[in-house]
């Protein structure tokens, strides 16, 4: 079983960019929109496998940090500038310093601990964004103008430049979550998902890498919000519901954990089912669709798309009992 | 009228609902216990309790039709966690457990909501409970008692069967011991298996009875697995004891606690969750696991 | 593209990057490009007696299924009625699922704007989907005819925004005096949904009420599609000696309060008033009983007694096998609306209908007749429901008129 | 019954030239009211092997557990090269030099020979919190790692999953990796079980060619491998040291012969393959 994290041939990577920038040029704004949408969302799912499927912390908060990028975005934006590269450093940033803050408790448990308690937190920063006033409660945050590249640039309006802008930052965001995977701590990362036990036997605090990880995590969740939020020029609690926390998660297993690329694939295909697939054939359907493209998964893929089957012995529940 | 006085009620109705929420989550937490299956349709099952309630009663079902449809509910309950039970088998990753048990419980919802449609149905309560009952000086809804009475019937049977019979001893010995599956035989594994049914059955039992007070409508199921998971996660995976005392506190956070502190109301139950999870990441009463005492 | 995928077969990655190209080369419908808007404003068939493509967005899954049935239907009589014809022109119906949100319900208005070319929108239950799109609709010159999302802020005389449904807040001033008048000088006791609409119901109705001297026992908001039993709620309703309950609820939660507003014995004490939601349409049936005496106020009742109504509902109930509710009259409302701006139109083009839509006037509608205030509100009637039971069911029995 | 107690160390002596590495006081490891491990001491001198025996549920493993920080103890110290580590815990005690391996290898099983032990050699001579990777630095963790793995003679597996490793090899890459957790004093548990003759035998010889810089303490059932290991023995019973010495001295102290066999585990003739 070969690791392939980090080990795109650079050919391929090449290919797909090219592939992915030429969108705007190939379809209409509809479908670049959703392209856009989809981008940000891989993103936020490549974060998600980052912790679930490289550290072994599957987690239901990515939404949550998600969720602070894009409101942040949305207030710069409202109340500062609409310079969107501003916006994607406030939004990285805060998401960031939120997951260092709930980090420091959430990484002490793990497995389906952890996964319960990063699903309350999703659930409490979806809280907190239904009922501030100042981030539109339960109507959501509206009025964010059109986000510029520098001052006095032209405002990417039209789905062609914002689709750009998203791609950048996914692009961006991934190459973090490859260039982490590589290296030491990247290391350190899956042999605290292989052996915490271990781990701290060799003389390193699984908690320390457990820790920095979720951080590095949020922060690109993060960024992924702000480029959610460069699109839709509108953010909702409903964003950072249970339901697209739950879908961000379920595209890590599709995609095939661990791999990072595989598992944006894989929120590509619950996008594509939902908004696409569902949308124009099957209106009212999305759940029927996307349940038989999961059940099917289980059987036909057994390893994700991406071919690769998670450990076995994966994050035991208890695994707070050292036999 | 002292503080007890003015919070007796509602903290008797907390009790309401620890009650459903108990028989609804054990299934879960012993489905995970001895089989090491997050099951994440459970909530579906349950909600197909309520609809065999929607389908089954009317306002006028005497005693014995409530008692068939308890009985045609934990029937079909039986039925549907065999089939989970099949289905989940040779899937041993918790992560594709997930996938696997919520593109089930999706596909489900959405069956459930072509056949009964998506207005929200109510399921009457039977005739002779319909009423309330005089508490206090206040009314109290009569079925919310017998709620009480049933659950706590049906959970002593539970305990007793878990306690006292050999297919228990099995059950609690696999619970404390996950790696002795491995060392046994079919039958045994039958037996496990059985613990899949009878969970799925407790669920839409417990489905059935919640009909009543929570109503019957597409999404009730993920409103109903939350809460379930919440329960079993705090009173701690595989443990009926913990099933118990997790259904107790959220029942009261969610009755008690929004009576309380009104303003926090919709932070209080993960809110809760999550404290109680950072101090003890077992849960309340975690099911006894080896200590390490033998090592 | 099954060339690729076979040349591909043994690098699964590749055929990843190729299915992902061909899936979203699949959504495309035409080869514009996004890097320009000449394609993206609604209605480019503009011939004067051409067909005109109207986006009917309602939700078709979650929780307000049940509307956007409603609605559909609504909207779907009005044109069965007209021979699918608004303003002359054959009309091309495309539906979009609203969801429950707005990361559904967003983007579907997008895809029927910028993918489907309509040249108006018709639908939104949600107000935070309508308040997401609004800028949307406004950038791509499609009018938008919201049938239900009630945001107070939501219209406010934007070209693009118009609303045939109703404002969250008049509903609630709509009973402030009549309560005021009813409690005598006693208190009341509010309570609503945790959100935004819930928060604007209470606001609208607290104006009215104590603007007509009435005085408020106390306030609760329950958790929004959270809370499944009132009982702490009503236990502090029983304790505050409120005269008379005022709440804001719909959907499920409706069903479960009003039925626990029985069982807990607080109905029959103390008067329960609420916007018309509380008890509409399949709502009121799942409530059963529980919910005789509940009186509500809202811009239509299905019981009332005109000709123009009595022939609608016979028309909906023959079409559709029940009953029509406020949602439906909505949307059959919302194309009446654009029947009208159509005909006066010039061509089929969003900025056409939306040119025309500040001059169609007064509307006949089975509520009676009403026209689009200042900010493209309804300027419409209230009607004083009370539950009771009619001709063997349950129905909201017209008792009173509001302003 | 004698027990060497804490106050008695009861380790020979080291030759007055050796340092001592590890001295233990009054460990005491208690689940409730069973004590399983009952004030244990000892000292360990550099360059030498301990071997700790005893009955199953002597309290061997929890006396392990308790060293490496794994096992919280009622009471007792330990002094690792001079430093005071007993409130260290786990990460850190092995980062101070006291590195053990498991009764069931535990390795980071999904990841490669070589990424195993270039998690320990990261940890030592690296930085493993660094996110970013730096080309020659890297490469100087990877040679550091295959030097470790081609001293416990499996160069020809780099880059094999440990999963698809057999058993012995398993425990091979846990010496390698031990190695690169540049240790003071390893604590092996029951390295050899579950090898064949051969793999023993093999294995010994990889114990035997360890740095005499470090000491190492062996939990061991198979007897031979104790005597050809160990420069010195305690036999623990029932969580205490009933006896301690050089290897010749526990063969012939009555009270062990005594603890075998009120073990229940007395038709074992444990000490006649090495006293013929």
């Amino acid at each position: 079983m070969t690791r392939r994290t980090g080990r795109l041939r650079p050919a391929g990577v090449l290919l797909l960019v090219v592939i992915l920038a030429a969108v705007p040029f190939l379809l209409a704004s509809y479908p670049v929109s959703l392209g856009g949408r989809i981008l940000a969302f891989a993103l936020v799912v490549v974060s998600t496998d980052l912790l679930t499927g490289v550290t072994g912390m599957p987690t239901l908060a990515q939404v949550g940090y998600f969720g602070v990028g894009a409101y942040s975005a949305g207030l710069v934006g409202i109340h500062w500038t609409d310079n969107l590269i501003v916006q994607l450093a406030v939004g990285t940033l805060a998401a960031g310093l939120l997951a260092l803050v709930t980090g420091v408790v959430a990484v002490r448990t793990a497995g389906i601990v952890f996964l319960m308690v990063t699903l309350a937190i999703g659930e409490l920063i979806h809280q907190v964004a239904d009922r501030l006033d100042f981030l539109g409660a339960s109507n959501g945050l509206v009025g964010i103008p059109a986000g510029t590249l520098y001052p006095g640039g032209e405002p990417l309006i039209l789905a062609g430049y914002t689709y750009w802008w998203a791609l950048l930052v996914f692009l961006l965001g991934l190459t973090v979550a490859y260039v982490v995977a590589k290296s030491p701590l990247g290391l350190s990362m899956r042999a605290v998902r292989e052996s915490p036990t271990r781990l701290r036997a060799v003389g390193q605090s699984t908690y320390v890498v457990r820790l920095v990880a979720f951080i590095i995590a949020g922060a690109i969740a993060g960024a992924a919000g702000t480029a959610w939020t460069a699109q839709t020029r509108f953010v909702s609690p409903g964003d950072l519901a249970f339901s697209v926390s739950a879908l961000a998660l379920l595209s890590v297993v599709l995609g095939g954990a661990g791999t990072l690329w595989g598992p944006a694939i894989g929120a590509a295909v619950v996008f594509l089912t939902r908004d696409w697939l569902a949308a124009n054939y099957f209106t009212g359907h999305a759940d029927l669709l996307l349940g038989i493209v999961f059940v099917l998964a289980v059987f036909l893929l057994p390893r994700g798309i991406a071919g690769y089957q998670l450990s076995r012995r994966s994050d035991p529940p208890h695994s707070g009992a050292a036999a | 009228m002292g503080w007890l006085d003015a919070n007796l009620l509602t903290m008797l109705n907390g009790l309401a609902l620890a009650a459903l929420l108990f028989l609804i989550a054990v299934g879960l937490s012993l489905v995970f216990g001895t089989m090491d299956v997050l099951n994440l349709a459970h909530g579906v099952v349950s909600l197909t309790g309520a609809y065999i309630g929607v389908a089954l009663l009317d306002p006028a079902t005497g005693t014995i039709g409530f008692i068939v449809a308890m009985l045609a509910a934990a029937a079909i309950g039986l039925v549907l966690g065999a089939v989970l039970a099949a289905v989940t088998s040779g899937v041993s990753d918790h992560l594709r457990q997930a996938l696997l048990t919520l593109g089930i419980a999706m596909i489900a919802g959405d069956v459930l909501g072509e056949v009964f449609g998506s207005d929200v149905r109510s399921v009457p309560p039977p005739a002779f409970l319909g009423g309330s009952v005089e508490i206090l000086g206040r009314s109290y809804p009569a079925y919310r008692l017998a709620v009480i009475v049933l659950s706590l019937i049906i959970g002593v049977a539970l305990f007793l069967v878990l306690e006292r019979t050999k297919a228990g001893a099995l059950v609690r010995a696999t619970v404390a011991d996950r790696t002795m599956v491995e060392a046994i035989g079919v039958r045994s594994r039958l037996v496990l298996g059985g613990v899949f049914a009878v969970g799925a059955a407790l669920a839409t039992l417990g489905g059935l009875l919640a009909g009543p007070v929570l109503g019957a409508q597409p999404g009730l199921d993920n409103t109903v697995l939350l809460l379930a998971l919440v329960v079993v996660v705090i009173g701690g995976l595989g443990s009926i004891r913990g099933a118990v005392l997790g259904a107790v506190l959220v029942g009261q956070v969610q009755t008690l606690g929004v009576s309380l502190l009104p303003d926090l109301a919709s932070f209080l139950l993960f809110g809760a969750m999550a404290v109680v999870l950072l101090l003890k990441p077992a849960g309340l009463l975690p099911a006894r696991y080896g200590t390490g005492a033998r090592a | 593209m099954p060339g690729s995928f076979r040349r591909h077969r043994r690098h699964p990655r590749h055929l990843s990057v190729v299915a992902t190209v061909a899936a979203l080369a699949l959504g495309a419908t035409a080869c514009g490009g996004s890097l320009s808007d000449s394609g993206s404003a609604g209605g480019d068939a503009s011939g004067d007696s051409g067909a005109v493509k109207v986006g009917l967005v309602v939700p078709a899954s979650g929780v307000y299924e049940p509307l956007g049935v409603d609605m559909t239907n609504g909207f779907q009589l009005y044109l069965n009625q007209h021979d699918n014809k608004l303003g002359g022109h054959e009309v091309d119906l495309v539906k979009a699922d609203e969801g429950e949100t707005p990361d559904t319900g967003v983007p579907a208005v997008q895809k029927v704007i910028s993918q489907d070319k309509v040249s108006a929108v018709v639908g939104i239950v949600n107000s935070a989907t309508a308040l997401g799109v609004k800028e949307i609709v406004t950038q791509n010159k499609v009018p938008l005819i919201v049938a239900n999302a009630g945001a107070d802020d939501l219209a406010d005389g934007s070209d693009y925004i118009w609303r045939s449904s109703f404002t969250n807040g008049s509903i609630g001033e709509s009973l402030g005096k009549p309560v005021a008048d009813a409690v005598k000088g006693g208190t009341v006791y509010v309570m609503a949904a945790d959100y935004a609409a819930g928060h604007e119901y209470v606001a609208g109705f607290k104006k009215a009420f104590t603007a007509a001297g009435g005085k408020i026992a106390g306030e609760a908001y329950t958790p929004f599609g959270k809370t499944a039993d009132w009982q702490p709620y009503l236990s502090k309703v029983q304790n505050s000696g409120a005269k008379a309950v005022y709440v804001f609820y719909a959907g499920a939660e409706a069903v479960n309060f009003v039925k626990q507003y029985k069982s807990f014995g607080l109905a029959g004490k103390l008067p329960l008033y609420a916007p018309g939601f509380l008890t509409e349409g399949g709502v009121l049936k799942a409530q059963g009983k529980a919910a005789k005496g509940v009186r509500t106020s809202l811009h239509y009742s299905n019981l009332l007694d005109t000709t123009e109504n009595k022939t609608f509902v016979g028309a909906y109930t023959k079409a559709y096998d029940a009953p029509p509710t406020v949602y439906a009259v909505q949307a059959y409302d919302a194309a009446a609306v654009l029947d009208k701006a159509l005909a006066d139109a010039d061509g089929t083009s969003g900025d056409a209908i939306a040119k025309a839509l500040g001059g169609i006037g007064e509307i006949d509608s089975p509520r009676g007749t009403w026209k689009f205030d200042a900010d493209h509100n309804p300027d419409e009637p209230y009607f004083l429901r009370e539950v009771k039971e009619v001709d063997g069911g349950l129905g909201n029995v017209i008792i009173g008129n509001l302003e | 019954m004698n027990p060497v107690t804490a106050t008695d160390p009861s380790v020979p002596a080291p030759a007055a030239s050796a340092p001592l590495l590890l001295e233990v006081e009054g460990l005491t490891v208690r689940y409730g009211a069973l004590t399983a491990v009952d004030s244990v001491g000892m000292r360990l001198a550099v360059g030498r092997r301990h071997a700790l025996i005893g009955p199953n549920g002597a309290g061997k493993s929890s006396l392990f557990a308790a060293l490496a920080g794994a096992q919280r103890t009622a009471g007792g110290q330990i002094v690792l090269d001079g430093q005071e580590i007993t409130g260290h815990d786990e990460a850190q005690r092995a980062k101070a030099g006291l590195v053990r391996t498991y009764q069931h290898s535990n390795l980071f099983s999904g990841l490669s020979v070589l990424d195993n032990v270039r998690v320990g050699v990261e940890r030592t001579e690296g930085q493993p919190l660094r996110p970013w990777p730096r080309r020659r630095a890297d490469r100087r963790i990877v040679e550091a790692a295959i030097e470790s793995i081609e001293r416990v003679g499996l160069a020809d597996r780099l880059n094999a999953p440990v999963s698809a490793l057999s058993h012995g090899e398993r425990r091979q890459v846990e010496v390698a990796l031990v190695l690169a957790c540049h240790p003071k004093v390893v604590l092996f548990d029951e390295p050899t079980a579950g090898m064949s003759a051969a793999e023993t035998h093999h294995f010994a010889a990889l114990i035997e060619s360890l740095p005499d810089t470090m000491a190492a303490i062996i939990i061991e059932h198979d007897l031979d491998v104790v005597f050809r290991l160990a420069h010195s023995i305690s036999v623990l019973a029932a969580g205490k040291v009933i006896a301690s010495g050089t290897p010749a001295q526990v063969r012939d102290d009555p009270a062990v012969q005594e603890a075998y066999l009120g073990s229940g585990r007395g038709d074992e003739p444990l000490f006649e393959e090495v006293s013929r």
